[in-house]
């Protein structure tokens, strides 16, 4: 695997340095999905404030992988998503609906803690 | 100044490279950090194009220079299967793959002109520029 | 029934042990819509850890349940989905949107414990 | 090691059946876990179909070798109805019963190959391939 994934806590931590090729992302799915189950872990943080595109296969890729942690019974936010990458995405006609978005990881972090049965937890 | 770069595009990592390379050019010319996202984008959904529908195929970026307005132009070319109906292609949310459908008409949207050449069994040439 | 319902406080418990039929599943739907009625239960988990499918009649079904006992005034949390249960999930198109998930049983008790009107009354 | 394998599906149970062969298969064959669950969740939607459309037909489950590249594949086969319109069947959310309609386009996201062959009045043929 290429991409770390770091535990703080009980949230297994994504940070994105370079982009990640196509199938580096699916790996990514696969490999949280596992995490989750077997670390016991109950949210997750993907922090893409390096990526400079997000383009519609990474964003589908991100959704799936929200719904995916979802699915497992942990929750997933995306962080530090840049003003500019975002225009693109709208312009584009990209969401990343349904999922939970915060600045950067610490307070993505504690949007993760926010969420019932994340917080109280540890 | 570079005015105009060619990349093939035969696997994913190529998507990577051809941004990269679009950026670059849109760095030396100037452009606002917002286009450069918008060009990005444009490049990165034309050269999947190419590897999912095509296979293989070759993005071109260059300067263009129209009585001294300059543009940046995205050529993405493939010798692919070509596209049946345009119209359908260019709808949101039409795909023949698993893929989501928003590529062409999200391109359209993120460039200043947009144009495709597509025969069935010829391929493909999508142009699409971005003006200064 | 085939598919046994325990129940511990004031929470419904059933455990799938192995893969239900179509129709256990829709009997499950009923019969719990029952049960939490006449038990007054407010919480209700069912586990699928043991599952190593959940196919898009599947998630249909528990998506009604989830319904059906929120109507009925109680609410259901799913716990055990399998990583590559929920890959398959997400790739076929599928989630369990609008209803609450959760690692096992321990985690899936916390999480209706911590929702409003469910933790209060023991 | 069994190559091919043929499940008549007509109850409910048959779906169950048929699927926990083709993950014995997969198994058989070395298939990662992931895909023995994508496997395992395209012969129960295909199997379904044959259930509520046809009423009853058969789901055949057989390795392939293409010049040593194995693949697992899936026959689902009825003399139903029939499908009238393919290119509507495939669209997600379509559906002529009370059903959630991403059956077949969601067992074409699932599998490497995937392929309908169906006219009305003449049963529906669906295969898909998963490769190694
Ligand atoms: N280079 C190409 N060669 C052949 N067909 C193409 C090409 N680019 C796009 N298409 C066709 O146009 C459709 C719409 O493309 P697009 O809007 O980019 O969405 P997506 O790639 O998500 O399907 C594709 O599904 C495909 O059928
Ligand atoms: N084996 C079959 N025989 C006849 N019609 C079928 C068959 N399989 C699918 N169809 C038709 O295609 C439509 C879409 O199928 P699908 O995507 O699996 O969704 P769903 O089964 O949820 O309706 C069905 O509603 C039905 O009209």
């Amino acid at each position: 695997m290429s991409i770390p994934i770091l535990k703080h806590g009980r949230t297994l931590i994504v940070s994105l340095q370079s982009e990640p090729t196509d199938a580096e992302f699916v790996e990514l799915q696969h490999e949280l999905a596992q995490r989750v189950t077997t670390t016991h872990a109950n949210g997750v943080l993907i922090d893409v404030t390096a990526l400079e595109v997000l383009d519609s296969f990474a964003t589908r890729t991100l959704r799936e992988i929200g719904q995916t942690v979802t699915l497992c019974g942990a929750r997933a936010a995306i962080v530090g998503v840049q003003p500019e990458v975002a225009f693109a995405m709208a312009q584009l006609g990209l969401s990343l609906d349904g999922m939970l978005t915060a600045l950067d990881l610490e307070e993505g972090l504690a949007l993760l803690h926010a969420q019932p049965g994340v917080g109280v937890v540890t | 100044m570079s005015i105009s770069s060619c990349i093939a595009i035969r696997a994913d990592v190529d998507i990577i490279t051809a941004r990269q390379r679009g950026r670059d050019l849109g760095v030396e010319l100037g452009f606002p950090k917002t286009d450069l996202a918008l060009i990005a984008t444009a490049i990165s959904e034309l050269a999947r194009n190419i590897l999912t529908y095509a296979g293989e195929g070759e993005i071109e970026i260059a300067l263009e220079d129209v009585g001294g307005r300059r543009g940046l132009v995205i050529v993405a070319r493939d010798q692919g299967p070509g596209i049946a109906d345009l119209a359908l292609a260019l709808q949101d949310g039409y795909s023949t793959s698993r893929s989501l459908g928003i590529g062409l008409p999200g391109v359209r949207r993120l460039m200043d002109e947009f144009d495709v050449v597509s025969e069935p069994g010829s391929g493909t040439v999508v142009k699409a520029t971005k003006w200064q």
